[in-house]
């Protein structure tokens, strides 16, 4: 019972500070503040919902916080054999529809964002198909050189996703056309996504402080990446980004998925 | 004589009793007794007869007599089945017993297996059929009344007469003839135009699966034949005659009553056609699997005629409503256990 | 070779039967047909059945001669096709009764299968009743006689049953369909 | 606890239905607690003989006739399908007024599906079932008979199938009965017949059918019982394969092309979905979405994935109540259904979902694409969810029989009843798994859930993410929320295929030239005229057929 109650203390705790709730602010909000200032030139800090958070930001924080905690982030309180990249995967899934609950208009092009998830999904649970194992950090510590074709296709493909996903994109919903930008729930998923990426593709980093700096440093990179990826299809404009997901990014999720079926015949 | 010949004579009186007291139809009482009381004497004769010869006589009799009773169709119309069935049956008979080749008695068993189809009345010797004709005068008295006791006392005494490979050729001949009848009669009875034409074909469609479980020479075989037949005399013969009542209303019903009448003409589960068709496919798969995957799909045939035929019902009342349920409860008894049948027919 | 010579004869009152309309052809037809089944009878199963079977083509044919349409009215115009059809029938029927089939009894299986094929053959193609229930006559008395085909002895009562029902059966009349 | 027990929650229903039938003949409407009396009677009998002893209770009654021993077995397959079946119908049956013929019909099919999962053998479940559908087409057609309604012959294809899996098993091994059919009888094309029975009687196939169809019914009475009482049966028959493969299908071949067909299912269910017009609509493909993840799961063939597939199944029934209870207005009760159908976290269907994929992955080989597709059809329900939300309601169902506040409970009740995911396992799901499957059980107790590379758990993460969630939610609210017409996220894809084969086969006509030799009418004229060249025809064919 004791041990029980320790267990929900321990999970509270990686649940709202660190790695969840706490660290996902203050990670989100500093790269929000940057995409804003890169991709609109403003440095003020964007308005705070007025009302009552809607359900969809509530869905938003609580899937994210379950996605956030599976990360191999160091010192992360909840123990390695419990973290799961399925729970992380569905976790995140869900935050990119939440909104779509209070009205079709903050939703751009729902139709090309669902095969551009399904596309993500394959780059995040392809790793572990063949090695057979659901922990995060031991995909990410799997440097085994016959995987290394299979993370490689899908760290790239993950990456790519991740602008629409994060709605970096020049696709803008009716809505988000409308008034000036709010703080919404994509504060909440940079850290998710990116944190997920460092863990899934690089070896887990050790609890010591270097370690910290280490997980940190790489995930502010993806996020950078992310971003610069961002203001590229930004720069392009609307129909060249719907393009580049419809006609480029879909083939070669197909190309990931043989990549991922062959390596899975060549190591039976 | 066979428990199973005096059982399944049984089952044809009990659709007597049941026009008798549970119907109130047009001929009158005393016409209808002696009539169906000759038809159950000729019966009883032909099971008792101890020769097959005789029996043939008996069936010849019982033809020239129900000619005779008059109906809408012409006294040659009526004889000519019967005549042709005895004769086929008796060449067929000469045949087995003369000395030759073997090819004779392969002869002799498609003989034997085309009398009984043309005695009862199916397929491809399907009798006339007028839709206004009394039951007594009608093919359905082949069908639904005689047929049955003929079919059983015919098949043993083949069994007796043919020897093995002979008897193979009379089972898949009874097999092929059962598989058309089931696909005819199945589809016909959705089809037919007329709801009188439809219980027609449906009675067909039941004579398939009963020649089917004929053909199979395995004892499921036979067990499945004599819930089938139990199922034509005391399910299908029965609502037929109330159908018969209700055909006034002329307009389809769709109480309870209807859907349920529907499920024991289907064969569906509780009812008895649900055990014939256990048996069946246990027989069919003991013999040849693929029979059995015919059959299965066959089976599924009977659902939108006898959804028709429930619906033609109507609304039973008074003495045919206590009939109809003393039918369904006594076809799901048998449906859910039908080893006393089966027992007392020392199968 | 009186074997042979009463199945022609039983041959030939079948065919009187399928070529006659008239009240006396068939009547005639059905008598020389028991007069042949029963020298048929008689040396299969002996004088009782023979008795029986020849008894029965009697009244039988009695009866005809007091109903159907009057006159002889043998091979009236149109009647080729039943002509060729008793030839074809006697032929293929003593082809299988004495080259087909072995045995003794060949007299009797040539006399039970033509009858059996000519007497249908009339029930198919007719629709008189008096032409109808003669041939069912007919039908009756082959039956008797070819359950002693083959050498099997049949017992009596095949041949009673032949001569009862086909004196039974010419003696009801006509009816004519009505609607029920 | 004396063998004869078994009987009782068949028994105890049929007896209701007696009562209830005889009052209403007599005039006297029992009204809906009689019913629910009824149902409710089963639920405790099955709960009162199985806890006491939790190991196989068996009564062997004599020879029926057809090969098959009367033979009822209570063990934990038949428990927790027994309380699937059950229990929803019961709240249904308490809740829901109905006239006495539909209460007496309602609770007949209860007492068939029950003997359905209490029968010792194939060819007994066979008629059980078949029985429980006959029953369930007669209520649904006793309510509406223009409303859809299952197509019986679709049905009985599905039992009659398993009837000739049983007559296939009976002359192969001997027997039918799930614990002493040899393993060896089991082969391949036998398996396919089993299959095909299992997906026909559930109708698990990837397009609109009766389980959708039922609830775009004016009413929900019939149409809640019937998929409560007929849905579970064909995955109880996929579950008892494993008992009689000796805790293994006959190859993995199967085990793959059924959990794709799971994915399938759940995909086009999920396609299905995100094209509603209404919320009802939506509803309506929640129970085969859920259908699909669970057979794909069931079928994976690990403890852990039919361990998740089974309380997939029961988080299902638990649904199916709550469906039939909810009145398509927009509000809370909706919105808490359309989260706890599309599986929000942490709740129920959440955590068996997230280990049914797991399991996948940790199945081996290639099926870890399976939990990637799978990973992808829940993303589908989602989008189809999330949309949902703001969809009109639908056509409405009469006020009396819809029960907002209880079908919101049920639904709170599948998402907060997340932490006790374990507890269902180690209760329900674990003992049915480990009655199949030569008594292979997994770990992790009452608090988490072990798979073989890692712990889910439950209970410590799972209970502070509810409290979260309900701090979270609390706080929030649905004003935001835009009702509204919305378009399908894509066009479903079949539609205009399934469009185009419909206009083909009505403008399909038999060419000129053929027209004399199909023409049926004068076939059945030249069959039924009794002209003797047919006849002779006839005759001649079949002694030409006997010679050759």
């Amino acid at each position: 019972m004791i041990q029980t109650l320790l267990g929900i203390a321990t999970h509270s705790a990686a649940l709202l500070l660190y790695p969840g709730l706490a660290a996902m602010l203050a990670f989100g909000l500093l790269v929000e503040l940057a995409w804003r200032r890169l991709s609109g030139g403003r440095w003020d800090a964007p308005e705070l919902p007025r009302r009552r958070p809607t359900p969809a930001v509530a869905t938003v924080l609580l899937c994210s916080v379950l996605a956030s905690v599976q990360m191999a982030a160091p010192f992360n309180p909840m123990p390695g054999d419990e973290r799961s990249v399925v729970l992380a995967t569905i976790g995140l899934a869900f935050t990119a529809w939440a909104v779509l609950a209070l009205t079709v208009e903050f939703v751009a092009e729902p139709g090309l964002l669902i095969v551009i998830q399904v596309c993500w999904l394959l780059a995040a649970l392809g790793p572990a198909v063949q090695p057979e194992s659901l922990r995060p950090q031991v995909l990410g510590n799997m440097l085994v050189p016959a995987l290394l074709p299979v993370k490689i296709a899908c760290a790239f493909l993950y990456v790519l996703c991740m602008p629409a996903l994060l709605r970096l994109w020049p696709l803008a919903a009716p809505g988000e056309r409308r008034g000036r930008p709010r703080l919404d729930g994509r504060v909440l998923t940079w850290l998710p996504y990116c944190g997920l990426f460092t863990t899934l593709f690089i070896p887990p980093s050790p609890d010591d402080v270097a370690g910290v700096l280490r997980f940190f440093g790489i995930t502010f990179a993806v996020a950078a990446v992310a971003i610069a990826m961002g203001l590229l299809v930004h720069r392009r404009g609307a129909a060249p980004a719907r393009g580049l997901y419809a006609r480029a990014v879909t083939p070669y999720a197909g190309l990931v998925l043989a990549v991922v079926i062959a390596t899975s015949v060549l190591m039976r | 004589m066979p428990p199973e010949e005096i059982e399944v004579l049984v089952f044809v009186a009990a659709a007597l009793i049941f026009a008798l007291v549970l119907t109130a139809p047009a001929t009158p009482p005393r016409a209808m007794l002696l009539r169906g009381g000759v038809g159950l004497a000729g019966a009883a004769a032909v099971v008792t007869v101890p020769t097959f010869e005789l029996a043939l006589f008996v069936v010849l009799a019982l033809g020239v007599l129900q000619a005779y009773i008059g109906g809408a169709r012409s006294f040659a119309l009526r004889l000519r089945p019967v005549a042709t069935a005895v004769a086929m049956i008796a060449i067929a008979l000469l045949l087995v017993r003369a000395q030759g080749p073997e090819v004779l008695d392969r002869l002799a068993a498609a003989g034997l297996a085309a009398g009984l189809a043309a005695a009862v009345g199916l397929l491809p010797f399907i009798h006339v059929f007028e839709a206004d004709e009394d039951v007594a005068s009608s093919p359905l008295a082949w069908l639904g009344y005689l047929g049955p006791v003929l079919a059983v006392v015919f098949v043993a005494r083949t069994q007796g007469v043919l020897d093995g490979a002979a008897w193979a050729a009379f089972g898949a001949i009874l097999i092929g003839l059962g598989v058309l009848n089931v696909a005819w009669g199945g589809v016909a009875a959705w089809l037919a135009t007329d709801d009188a034409a439809a219980w027609r074909y449906s009675f067909i469609a039941d004579w398939g699966l009963a020649l089917c479980g004929f053909g199979l020479t395995v004892a499921d075989g036979r067990r499945a034949t004599l819930v089938v037949l139990f199922g034509i005399a005391v399910c299908r013969l029965p609502l037929y005659l109330v159908w018969r009542q209700a055909k006034p209303q002329k307009s389809p019903t769709d109480r309870p009553v209807n859907l349920v009448v529907a499920a024991a003409l289907a064969g569906s589960a509780p009812f008895a056609g649900f055990a014939a068709r256990i048996l069946l496919l246990r027989g069919a798969t003991q013999l040849f699997w693929p029979i059995a995957l015919v059959l299965a799909l066959g089976m599924l045939l009977w659902l939108p005629g006898s959804l028709r035929l429930g619906r033609s019902v109507g609304v039973p009342r008074g003495r045919q409503a206590f009939g109809v349920a003393v039918v369904l409860v006594l076809n799901a008894v048998v449906g859910l256990y039908p080893l006393p049948l089966l027992a007392a027919a020392h199968l | 070779m009186i074997e042979i010579g009463a199945g022609i004869v039983a041959w030939a009152g079948a065919s009187l039967v399928v070529l006659g309309d008239g009240r006396r052809g068939l009547a005639l037809g059905v008598a020389i047909a028991g007069l042949g089944l029963g020298a048929l009878a008689w040396l299969d199963a002996g004088p009782a059945a023979a008795a029986a079977v020849a008894a029965g083509g009697m009244v039988a044919a009695a009866a005809r001669l007091l109903n159907g349409q009057p006159g002889w009215r043998v091979m009236p115009a149109g009647s080729t096709p039943r002509l060729v059809l008793c030839v074809t029938v006697a032929l293929v029927g003593l082809w299988i009764g004495f080259a087909v089939t072995t045995g003794p009894g060949g007299g009797t299986r040539f006399a039970a299968l033509t009858l059996l094929v000519l007497a249908p053959a009339r029930i198919l193609w007719s629709e008189d009743p008096a032409a109808l229930l003669t041939a069912t006559g007919v039908l009756a008395l082959a039956m008797g006689v070819a359950a002693a085909a083959g050498g099997v002895t049949a017992d009596i009562w095949a041949y009673v049953a032949a001569g009862l029902l086909a004196s039974a059966v010419a003696w009801l009349p006509p009816r004519t369909p009505r609607a029920a | 606890m004396p063998s004869f027990a078994v009987v009782a929650p068949i028994a105890l229903p049929l007896v209701a239905a007696a009562v209830i039938a005889v009052c209403g003949l007599a005039g006297l409407h029992l009204g809906r607690w009689a019913a629910g009396a009824g149902a409710w009677s089963a639920v405790v009998a099955l709960v009162a003989v199985w806890l006491p002893v939790r190991s196989s209770l068996e009564l062997l009654l004599g020879s029926l006739g057809y090969g098959s021993s009367l033979d009822l077995r209570l063990d934990a397959v038949s428990f927790v399908f027994g309380l699937m079946i059950a229990t929803p119908a019961a709240v249904l049956l308490t809740l829901q007024p109905r006239s006495w013929q539909g209460s007496a019909v309602a609770l007949l099919g209860v007492a068939a599906a029950l003997a359905a999962v209490e029968a010792g053998g194939v060819v007994l479940t066979a008629i059980a079932g078949s029985t429980a559908a006959t029953v369930a087409v007669v209520s649904l057609d006793i309510e509406d008979a223009r409303a859809p309604r299952p197509s019986w012959a679709l049905l009985l294809a599905g039992w009659l199938a398993l009837t000739w899996f049983g007559a296939l098993l009976q002359v192969g091994g001997g027997t039918a009965v799930y614990s002493a059919v040899p393993v060896s009888t089991v082969t391949g094309p036998v398996f396919v017949v089993l299959a095909a029975a299992a997906l026909l009687v559930s109708c698990l196939l990837p397009w609109r059918v009766w389980p959708s169809q039922l609830w775009a019914r004016p009413s929900l009475r019939a149409a809640g019982v019937t998929v409560a009482t007929l849905y579970p049966l064909g995955f109880y028959i996929l579950v008892r394969a494993y008992e009689l493969g000796a805790g293994r299908y006959p190859h993995v071949a199967f085990n793959i092309v059924l959990a794709l067909a799971g994915i399938a299912v759940a995909v086009a269910a999920a396609v299905r979905a995100q094209a509603a017009a209404t919320r009802r609509e939506f509803l309506g493909d929640v129970i085969p979405g859920f259908g699909g993840f669970a057979l794909s799961a069931v079928a994976l063939g690990t403890p852990l994935s039919l361990v998740a597939g089974i309380i997939m199944l029961v988080t299902a029934s638990a649904l199916v109540a709550c469906l039939a209870l909810l009145p398509d207005r927009t509000g809370i009760p909706s919105l808490v259904t359309v989260a706890a159908a599309v599986g929000l976290p942490p709740g129920l269907v959440f955590g068996s979902r997230v280990v049914g994929i797991e399991s996948a992955f940790e199945g081996g080989d290639f099926l870890g694409l399976i939990g990637v597709a799978g990973a992808a059809a829940w993303a589908l329900w989602m989008v189809a969810g999330a949309r949902a939300i703001g969809l009109p309601g639908g056509r409405g169902h009469p006020a009396m029989e819809t029960f907002p506040r209880v079908a919101m409970a049920i639904a709170a009740a599948t998402i907060i009843a997340g932490p006790g995911l374990a507890l269902l396992q180690l209760g329900l799901a674990n003992p049915a798994a480990a009655q199949v499957m030569q008594g292979v059980t997994l770990g992790g107790g009452a608090t988490s859930i072990v798979t073989t590379s890692s712990v889910l758990p439950v209970v410590t993460l799972f209970t502070p993410l509810v409290l979260f969630a309900l701090l979270v939610y609390v706080g929030t609210g649905a004003s935001a929320i835009h009702t509204e017409a919305r378009p399908a996220i894509f066009p479903l894809p079949a539609a205009s295929l399934r469009r185009r084969l419909r206009a083909a086969v009505a403008t399909a006509t038999v060419p000129e030239q053929y027209r004399s030799i199909l023409n049926f009418r004068g076939l059945e004229l030249a069959a039924t005229g009794g002209r003797p060249w047919l006849w002779i025809t006839a005759l001649v064919a079949l002694a030409f057929a006997v010679t050759r």
